[in-house]
């Protein structure tokens, strides 16, 4: 990881509320993993001194992409970076995505910004496999077409049905699961916690591998304060893993959820 | 001129003024990758009582206008798991290291020293008697002399390396708790630990953490902190460690004029890595432009 | 539905929670042509004590980062400069006065309660026994429980009208003071006042408050503000006040949720003006959005 | 007084470190009378939360002008304040210059940002008299044309000659002021400190009356807070006032300056 002061390439409206903001970075850019994440310091935030934690859509040579929708304090300030500032962010973050297993069938599931966290392990998969997109309608569900040039057999699940399968993602998850060799699936998610668990319990019943990405609110970003933590499973109960730093991929097996 | 920035506190040395804040900066391994550790005046670790402890559930941090609240909960390896976990990592850098010590009733503060005390890397005990997060844990000793005073003194008995009490904030006077640490034979004090506090989430009507209350720190806290730093100096003779809210190389200036001899960085670390450097060089900046020629000679210089 | 914003501290009844923070307002014509003095729910009076006092040197005030510091020392018209000078136009007004009372010694409480208590347009009385700016003055009543009762019992003997002790924020148990504070026959609490700190100039070495110390007050402080709130309301069953850098409806809201009866805007006066405005606006709001029928519904609804 | 939402119209440099700030203000504008100040809200400020005080150098129907020197937080923020932003008023404030004695020659005495305390009394001023004007150099001393323009004879002052005679205000005033019947002078001052003072002095030496515009920080503006206090002489002693609400403007004899 390091800390590196990046330069704005780009910064647009992308989908819906969704914006693309693409930062030059070549001390971050070469080191990313898929399911990384940066630490970025929103300039002009004023009194609100955290960093916050975006997944990293595009990453290479040059620096980074994230696509982050306004949702508080931090990401409403974003809207006032222009081309050309200068934004501090530390980088790159978190365990990111195990490498696919060959012998699998990769199938990806995600919703919100999930879709573009799993954009880089699409990308570098050698193995093109099916990725379920959830959202509530069509305009939420991100990056259907980026996927689909890349290989992949998107199926998108909308919660108002005006795009593809109306539902959760299960709802086309679940009839495709039934019709698939189960144990040959391996699974990549992320996405709300609803679906994480959801994926991760069916992962556990029907016995195949499901790495899901695990969001919690941070402050460090890097491992040392012990904010961002959730049980992990051990042997004889449960310990506390660091999302920022063990995580934020965890094997489903390995969450203890909350009640 | 070249200028000495090295302080002592009681016999460890450290070659800068600078520390880390207990808690901000893990055990070492964790921002080594962004930080020099080998730069540090002293390695402060987070909080370490004798066995594991869960700490908190989770939210343990909120964000507040200029600065943060934290209810972590101390979790932790417990001292075997801290020797054989980071021992081997810390010991591979020329920074002494303080091992920030609590416990949930007061023998275990002696324990914990019993514990860690045969290990050469231990460099100092910083003494948790303020913390606000967890219901056992020292903050009862912190604002009572009589329990304060027995915890040092059995600490004293237990170990021969510098031991630093760290003072909790919400005391009407705090010159009698560093003439106490003194007294009770404490090398140095700290000041100051979080500022208890809280916040409410008016949609849930839930706090905003899952222990209700926590410790507020960074920038709203700093003149909280001054004034208690200044007024144990007066207190005291022992060398004081200031900290709270020091995000800028001015902001450990103005701690070390009001009477600290070492300043330690905390929730600045999460906002940007750069601020120890950045704080070492500009405490070097400013004694050259001042025309001192140690650190120790900023110490306590407010005209007041 | 209409909603009754409405609250009583003792017998006086305030149209709304919303009071103003002692020190903030002057005595009522200062901000008169800015705010509407008949929508606010009580003023609350700059502290008086018998006599003139002539306060602190300057600088008086310094600005901090997200708060300031105030050394004004408490300068004032006396009791019958009061009278004189500002209860003839405070009259005018359908807003109950909350005068904010403070002395150099416990008599001096008693003798302004005394000089005052005969007009009819002080409603009550706010008695200031944690002032970190005057050596004299109350400070050392707010941090001992004893003395604390006695100034309370000496002030309930001399008037009928709500009294209303303001509480020290650095005290480890606020529930003591809020507990001795109901038992000496108080009718309700304010909590809190500044937070005792200090700033020194580091190019010059000497504190930016002519008085060396001064108190925090603004959004740094509202965390602090609300877990004394919370722990107070725990401890005894008269009204709080609430304030500690209400900036915004919602800041006050947390103060009611909290515990708080009644809120007092400070700081944010001096930054927006329409403050006390949108707050009130803001709670009727929110009381209307959440299907409450009075602001008395609202308070202590913490579920914690 | 009032608080005002006013509108960014001009913000440019205006001459040496100085820039002009003007604002549509048409409730704050028309009520501005010679010597007031406006408390205005550096937008963006973050974390710093005080509005920062400024000489209102013109007004008029439509609004108002500061000229500003960026020497701290508030005035560096205010570099990007732009046009048509919005920039929160309270104003005018203060007690003002009083009405001139028309039986008297005016004397301006200024520096700093007080030649531009002074605009307003000196347009508004039906008799034109003589304006002394101290600086460092030429570059600091502002508003030497619009003063001419408005009438009056500007007799200017540098530490280093580059404009005007060298030397302190007093170099020009001195000499001048043993030429006039002493007594028939009004003199309207807004400059550092040991301008006010030296200016006072002689007023009260030689006595002729002494109008000193004095700045003390503050926090509220409106007379409130009781942070912006000078000694001002009672017949038994002295007593404060507020520079914001008694002030910025007292008579020369007023002031029991700090030794
Ligand atoms: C590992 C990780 C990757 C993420 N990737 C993306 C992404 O690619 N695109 C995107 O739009 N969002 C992403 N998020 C969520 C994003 O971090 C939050 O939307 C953002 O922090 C909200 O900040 P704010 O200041 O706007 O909200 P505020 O509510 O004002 O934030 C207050 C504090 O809470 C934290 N916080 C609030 N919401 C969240 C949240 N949902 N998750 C974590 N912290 C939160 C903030 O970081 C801040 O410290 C990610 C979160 C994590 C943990
Ligand atoms: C009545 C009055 C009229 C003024 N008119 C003008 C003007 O027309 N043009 C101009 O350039 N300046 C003027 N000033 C000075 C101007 O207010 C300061 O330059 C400004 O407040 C500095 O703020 P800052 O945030 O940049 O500095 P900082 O040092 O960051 O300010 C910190 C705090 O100190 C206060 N402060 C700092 N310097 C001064 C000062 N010299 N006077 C008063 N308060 C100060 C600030 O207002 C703020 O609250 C005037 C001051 C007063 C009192
Ligand atoms: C996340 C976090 C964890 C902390 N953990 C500890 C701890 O374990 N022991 C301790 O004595 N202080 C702990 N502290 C307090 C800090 O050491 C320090 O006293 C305080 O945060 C003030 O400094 P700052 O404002 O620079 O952060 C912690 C603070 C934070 C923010
Ligand atoms: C300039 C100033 C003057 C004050 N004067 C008094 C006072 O005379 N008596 C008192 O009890 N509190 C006084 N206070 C404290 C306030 O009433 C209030 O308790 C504190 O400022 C916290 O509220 P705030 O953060 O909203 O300002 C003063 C505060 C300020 C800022
Ligand atoms: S955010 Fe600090 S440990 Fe994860
Ligand atoms: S600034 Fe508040 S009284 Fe003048």
């Amino acid at each position: 990881m390091k800390q590196e002061k990046a330069t704005v390439l780009e910064h647009d409206n992308f989908q819906g509320e969704y914006r693309i903001l693409r930062l030059a970075a070549p001390v971050v850019g070469p080191m990313v993993q898929p399911g990384q994440f940066l630490e970025l310091q929103v300039p002009r935030l004023g009194e609100r001194i955290l960093r916050r934690p975006f997944s990293i859509y595009q990453a290479g040579p040059e620096g980074a992409a994230v696509l982050y929708k306004p949702v508080g304090r931090g990401t409403d300030a974003m809207a006032a970076i222009q081309v050309g500032d200068e934004v501090n962010i530390i980088g790159s973050l978190g365990n990111g995505y195990p490498e696919p297993d060959p012998n699998k069938l990769p199938v990806l599931v995600a919703g919100g910004y999930g879709n573009a966290a799993l954009y880089i392990l699409a990308e570098r998969m050698e193995k093109k496999g099916i990725a379920f997109f959830g959202g509530r309608s069509a305009i939420d569900i991100l990056l259907v077409k980026e996927f689909e040039a890349l290989g992949w057999d998107v199926r998108p699940t909308t919660d108002d049905g005006s795009l593809g399968t109306q539902g959760l993602v299960t709802a086309a998850f679940d009839p495709w699961m039934k019709e698939q060799d189960i144990q040959s699936l391996e699974v990549f998610v992320c996405g709300p916690n609803p679906m994480l668990k959801a994926i991760g319990d069916r992962a556990i019943e029907h016995n195949f591998t499901a790495w899901l990405s695990l969001d919690k609110n941070m402050a460090c970003g890097v491992g040392a304060c012990l904010t961002c933590v959730i049980k992990r499973k051990t042997e004889d109960g449960w310990e506390w893993a660091r999302c920022c730093k063990d995580g934020p991929i965890f094997e489903s097996r390995e969450i203890l959820w909350d009640e | 001129m070249s200028i000495d920035l090295s302080i002592k506190i009681g016999s460890m040395t450290m070659k800068n003024p600078v520390t880390v804040a207990s808690g901000t900066f893990g055990y070492g391994p964790e921002y080594a990758e962004l930080i020099d550790l080998n730069r540090l005046g002293a390695i402060t670790v987070k909080g370490i009582c004798p066995e594991e402890h869960v700490g908190n559930q989770t939210p343990r941090t909120f964000e507040t206008r200029g600065g943060m609240l934290n209810a972590i909960g101390l979790p932790g390896p417990g001292a075997q798991g801290f020797i054989d976990k980071y021992v081997p990592f810390l010991k591979q850098y020329n920074t002494p290291v303080i091992v920030n010590i609590w416990g949930k009733g007061m023998d275990d503060y002696g324990t914990v020293v019993d514990m860690l005390d045969g290990a050469d890397t231990v460099s100092a005990y910083e003494i948790n008697l303020s913390c606000p997060n967890v219901k056992e844990g020292g903050s009862a000793f912190g604002t009572d002399t009589d329990s304060f005073s027995r915890v040092i003194e059995l600490v004293r008995a237990k170990t021969q390396k510098p031991i630093i009490p760290k003072l909790a904030p919400n005391v009407p006077n705090i010159g009698k708790f560093a003439k106490a640490a003194e007294n009770a034979g404490a090398d140095a004090i700290s000041i100051m630990n979080t500022m208890p506090a809280m916040a409410i989430n008016i949609e849930t009507l839930e706090p905003e953490l899952a222990n209700k209350f926590g410790g507020l720190s960074g920038p709203p806290i700093k003149p909280i902190a001054i004034k208690l730093v200044f007024d144990a100096f007066k207190a005291c003779s022992i060398p004081i460690i200031g900290m709270g809210g020091i995000f800028e190389p001015e902001d450990a200036i103005e701690f070390m004029i009001a009477g600290a001899t070492s300043v330690a960085v905390g929730t600045a670390n999460f906002v940007d890595p750069t601020t120890i450097d950045r704080v070492i060089d500009g405490i070097e900046a400013y004694l050259a432009r001042k025309g001192l020629s140690a650190a120790s000679e900023l110490v306590g210089t407010v005209k007041a």
